[in-house]
């Protein structure tokens, strides 16, 4: 028997598989393919204050490995979120970890504190503040790609929320020194982090000799930048054991398909691990995901999956 | 939203249908949940894969059991990578479908006679329909248009299964040289047709919502947006589409459509290829805003 | 006909397909599969000043739709390299962009000069600028992460070489503002600029649970990397378009495999492709490429391929 | 570097061969210009393909002409995505070959007594180098070793075709109970033999290296390191090797290799699985440096 337990500060979690933020919706549609509180935690679709339409379509590109997608944050707002999508995850038993964002750093601390006085907030495990949006206040630069805003987004949702729930800031690859955001999001009092969201990218329609996507740009997601988010993870990791950065939980997302790639991403460093795009392949994917991590576990010798992350830092040779 | 099956499924006839190709897979669970205007999503590309997403494709029809099995017919053309692929696979090889997904063509309670408008391969889940409305006592009359006579699909599967069978032909190559528009509306006239479903290109199902419209019937019709996933989790492939309420909605067309009544959806917002989210939507984007 | 020709300031090319730096060593190997010199220009890999051995192996991972690759611009030298594969490139008649680099910019500028001085020159036409390398007195900070390490190695490379020889800035994308860089390497004097470099990526071995490299971290390539390749040349061609960069010819490297892939380059922006990662995959992809353009030109109805250089900024539907 | 060619081959025989699928395509030019020790780089995976790299195969044997033109046969271990498919592939599937890559065994000038050794499916090219020598009228003996039973790989063959064959297994399960190397020096002594030629794991290539060197003979050992790209453009094969003018170069196992003669490679730099440069290689980093 293997212990398959992982911790983000005060909450324990049963195994330390998510759905990733957008790659999911509310739960309801994966409901029907696997019981959603057989994950580790269900991570919901970022939700903002109010109800938001998103863009026009196209909205997503089929890239080599991965795809596209500018969906623009479309969603209910917070009060429509709590009382009907948090509610019935509350109701099924999910472990729920919300993701919320805003283009203002009010309004992330606005959806904190809707979020925190709902009545189905027992059910939340967390909540993964989505930064790598844009903030109208900088010129629509994404607050994680600038260490001031990330701290001022993190403080006012800290603020916010009881000091049990904790909270993880959603990291963007798109910057020249993650380990500096990252920095930035702990010391303004982030209990752990999720890394990565997708990284901006584009796609020409060859036919029609125009940018494919509505939008112009999108995120790329899926296989494709596995090697990228791996990289992040280690980087940070690497930052904490050498006492460069306070230690703190990652959630590691990015191109995970089956339990080895999840081992890939735990064994650099992540505590836990989020399925997005694949779960478009195959919508079983983040359920599957659970029994194929154990069984790499298992496979590898150890007992508890605590003792296998960031164990690639120890098994490393120096060249 | 109702029942759907994963499985791995097993091809065991492809065939060429003029420009097509008419796959039927072995795939238990799919047929006993399916109706008419659903459709099924399927992996492309084995084990080695770059295209990571499922392709989705209307049902043509179903078998709930047989020697292998329940069954599903679908009908390809070969496009990109997707397409390509599952129209090269041979007999035995295996795909996995996701299915039934989506609302199926909504049934008339009462026997009215009904006009069924399919273009190219929108075709294919329409026999399956007619037979349904049929059963129920509906006068069944089809419309079928294409750019080619080699892209029309079922043209003598529709001479038996319907009560009458009008034709088009973009070049003339077969039928009436023209568009399903041009002969829909006297096709509505003359059966006193209450309902008209569609399924084909975007044009043409705002053009059938029109001419219904225009004639007194009621269109319901099966979009084709692109899809990510086709379970409803990703947003990908959302249209304006007006609700009871009177308040327009960015909805999935995997999980609310891909069958939506006609005049509900907000056509306006169509053009230039792409699809433009009308400002009195639900949470529209404000000029500085998002 | 289509005239397939293009310009890199200066210097005119008889088509715009290219060999990618490190990705086609320096000619003799490829030549057995097609003739180099019927490609627009050929790029050899990266040389520095001294010899260098390179890393230890592993030096390659395979990805999804990609690879890690950690060589450490091995190679021969500067003067083994003009003496004998500059030579032997001049002999069978390529043009050859040279690919230069150092570990401070004084080393950038030496390898310039001797390069310069070099009986082989004349086959050059144009210089590649790789500060896409670590920066010895900056912690190893690569210099194309930082704009003011940027112009201090482009300035001093365009002062040793002849006015006439263009020199051409190749980018990082891990930066969190490219167009920065861009107009920094540009204001330094580099007459184009070549986009984009490998993202840092990293493999983890999931049996032995330790990074695969040996070099530990790695440059991902291919075409999962395609989108971010694309989405570079777009965001620099609109700031040169808004007139917020001067005007330069852009070249497109990242995941080109196909014509297509190399007409998304072109349409958004770059007026010279080169082909990398898929010459791994088929030696004469960058042959093939050539001809695979040219019927894409043919197929949209142009008869100069100057025509489709960064058509897609105006064939855009504004949303 | 010697001539070479790219064509689309088609797979016309495959079947197993113990814990090894033995493959025969067709693959016109590569026949002709091929040698014992060089090898085919396969393309993996079909147009879908998110496995990009090619797979390098040891050339078990050249048929230059037949019904179908030249062959090429290889013995491939299902071991990752590019084996498994290609493993999986049937019979008139298409295979993009490139070759033939590397430099061949060098054969003696004299008829000197030879030994073969092979581990695991690295005996696959040695049959074709007995012909070879044993054309020339060199004495050919061979030691075959593997994990276990299955995993040797021509032991019939190498009945018929050699002088002598010894035989080796860890497990025991045929054969003496041991490694290659275990009997190795005793071959060597009882035959004479001037050169030992070798194909197999690193570690057994290195043991080989040391006992030829002890028994007095020349060592030639086809390396296996990962290759990206097979044909000399990547740099990703490099390993340590002391030239004629006694410098250590990080050099190209494709093109310089995979041949190499055994006292001439680094043995001592390889280790936990990776190899490191050696302090003294030309342009080695130094402390500070790079
Ligand atoms: C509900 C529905 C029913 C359909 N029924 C049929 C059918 O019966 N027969 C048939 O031949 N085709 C049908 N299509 C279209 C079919 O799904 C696309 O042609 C196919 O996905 C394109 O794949 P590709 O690999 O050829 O193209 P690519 O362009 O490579 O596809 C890339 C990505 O875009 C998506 N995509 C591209 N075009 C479409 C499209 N038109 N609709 C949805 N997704 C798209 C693909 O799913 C894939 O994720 C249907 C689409 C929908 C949404
Ligand atoms: C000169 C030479 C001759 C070979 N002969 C044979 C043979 O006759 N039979 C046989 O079964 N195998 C042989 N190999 C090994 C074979 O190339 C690898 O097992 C195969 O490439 C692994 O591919 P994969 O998809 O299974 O594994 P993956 O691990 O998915 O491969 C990923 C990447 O690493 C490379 N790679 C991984 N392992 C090796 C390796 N051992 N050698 C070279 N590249 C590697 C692959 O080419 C690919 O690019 C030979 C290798 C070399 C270099
Ligand atoms: C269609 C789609 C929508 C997404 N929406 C969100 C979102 O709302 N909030 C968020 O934090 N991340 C969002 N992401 C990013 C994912 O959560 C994840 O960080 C990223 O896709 C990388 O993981 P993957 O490769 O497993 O998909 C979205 C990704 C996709 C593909
Ligand atoms: C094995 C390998 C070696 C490379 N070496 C160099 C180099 O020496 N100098 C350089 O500027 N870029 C180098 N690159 C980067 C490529 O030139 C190119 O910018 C990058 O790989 C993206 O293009 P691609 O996706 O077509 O490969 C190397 C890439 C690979 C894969
Ligand atoms: S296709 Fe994913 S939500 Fe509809
Ligand atoms: S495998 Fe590319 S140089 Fe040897």
């Amino acid at each position: 028997m293997v212990d398959m337990s992982t911790t983000l500060g005060p909450v324990t979690l049963p195994n330390p598989v998510m759905t990733a933020s957008g790659c999911a919706a509310n739960g309801q549609e994966l409901h029907r393919f696997f019981p959603v509180p057989e994950l580790g935690a269900f991570v919901t679709k970022t939700v903002m204050a109010a109800p938001r339409s998103g863009r026009g379509t196209p909205r997503m590109a089929e890239t080599a490995s991965g795809m596209l997608n500018s969906i623009g944050l479309q969603g209910p707002g917070i009060d429509a979120f709590v009382e009907k999508d948090l509610a019935w995850l509350a109701s099924v038993g999910a472990r729920v970890l919300v993701s919320i964002a805003g283009t203002t750093a009010e309004e992330f601390g606005d959806v904190a504190e809707r979020l925190a006085a709902s009545p189905a907030f027992g059910a939340v495990v967390g909540v993964e503040v989505n930064i790598s949006c844009p903030n109208v206040a900088n010129r629509g630069l994404v607050f994680a790609c600038d260490p001031v805003s990330s701290d001022l987004v993190v403080r006012i949702v800290r603020d916010r929320l009881p000091s049990t729930t904790p909270i993880l800031a959603k990291l963007t690859p798109d910057v020249t020194d993650i380990v500096g955001i990252a920095e930035a999001a702990l010391l303004a009092g982030a209990d752990g982090l999720t890394m990565i969201n997708t990284l901006l990218g584009m796609v020409i329609d060859t036919d029609l000799l125009r940018p494919q996507l509505a939008g112009v740009t999108g995120g790329l997601s899926g296989p494709a930048i596995r090697p990228v988010a791996v990289r992040a993870l280690w980087q940070v990791t690497a930052a904490m054991r050498d006492g460069r950065l306070p230690t703190a939980p990652l959630v590691g997302v990015g191109g995970v398909r089956t339990g080895r790639d999840a081992l890939e991403l735990v064994a650099a460093g992540a505590c836990a691990v989020q399925v997005g795009t694949a779960t478009f392949n195959d919508p079983s994917r983040p359920r599957r995901v659970v029994d194929e991590l154990e069984a790499e576990v298992v496979r590898h010798g150890f007992t508890r999956f605590a003792d296998v992350v960031g164990i690639a830092h120890e098994r490393m040779v120096r060249p | 939203m109702s029942g759907v099956v994963q499985v791995t499924g097993e091809l065991i006839a492809t065939r060429r249908a003029g420009a097509y190709h008419h796959l039927t897979l072995v795939a238990p669970g799919v047929a006993e949940l399916a109706r008419p205007g659903q459709f099924v999503a399927l992996a492309v590309g084995g084990p080695t894969s770059a295209t990571l997403l499922r392709r989705c494709f209307s049902i043509h029809k179903v078998k709930p059991s047989g020697t292998y099995g329940g069954t599903v017919d679908v009908v390809v053309a070969a496009h990109g990578p997707g397409t390509t692929w599952l129209t090269g696979l041979r007999v035995h090889d295996p795909v996995d479908v996701v299915g039934p997904l989506g609302r199926p063509f909504p049934l008339p309670a009462e026997p009215v006679p009904c006009v069924l408008v399919g273009g190219g391969y929108g075709s294919a889940p329409l026999f399956w329909l007619a037979e349904a409305l049929r059963e129920r006592g509906c006068h069944v009359e089809m419309v079928l248009g294409a750019a080619s006579e080699d892209r029309l699909f079922g043209v003598v599967e529709a001479r038996r299964g319907a009560d009458g069978v009008s034709v088009t032909t973009d070049d003339g190559s077969a039928g009436r040289r023209g568009w399903v528009s041009d002969v829909l509306g006297e096709v509505v006239d003359r059966t006193g047709a209450g309902v008209v479903y569609g399924c084909g290109p975007m044009a043409m199902l705002r053009a059938v919502t029109e001419i219904a419209g225009r004639h007194g019937a009621v269109a319901q019709v099966a979009v084709e947006e692109s899809m990510a996933c086709g379970v409803g989790v990703c947003m990908t492939c959302v249209m304006p589409v007006t609700g009871n309420d009177g308040v327009t909605r960015m909805v999935r067309s995997c999980v609310e459509g891909p069958v939506f009544r006609g005049d509900r959806v907000r056509w306006d917002s169509f053009g230039d290829g792409i699809c433009r989210v009308p400002a009195d939507t639900l949470g529209a984007p404000r000029a500085g805003g998002h």
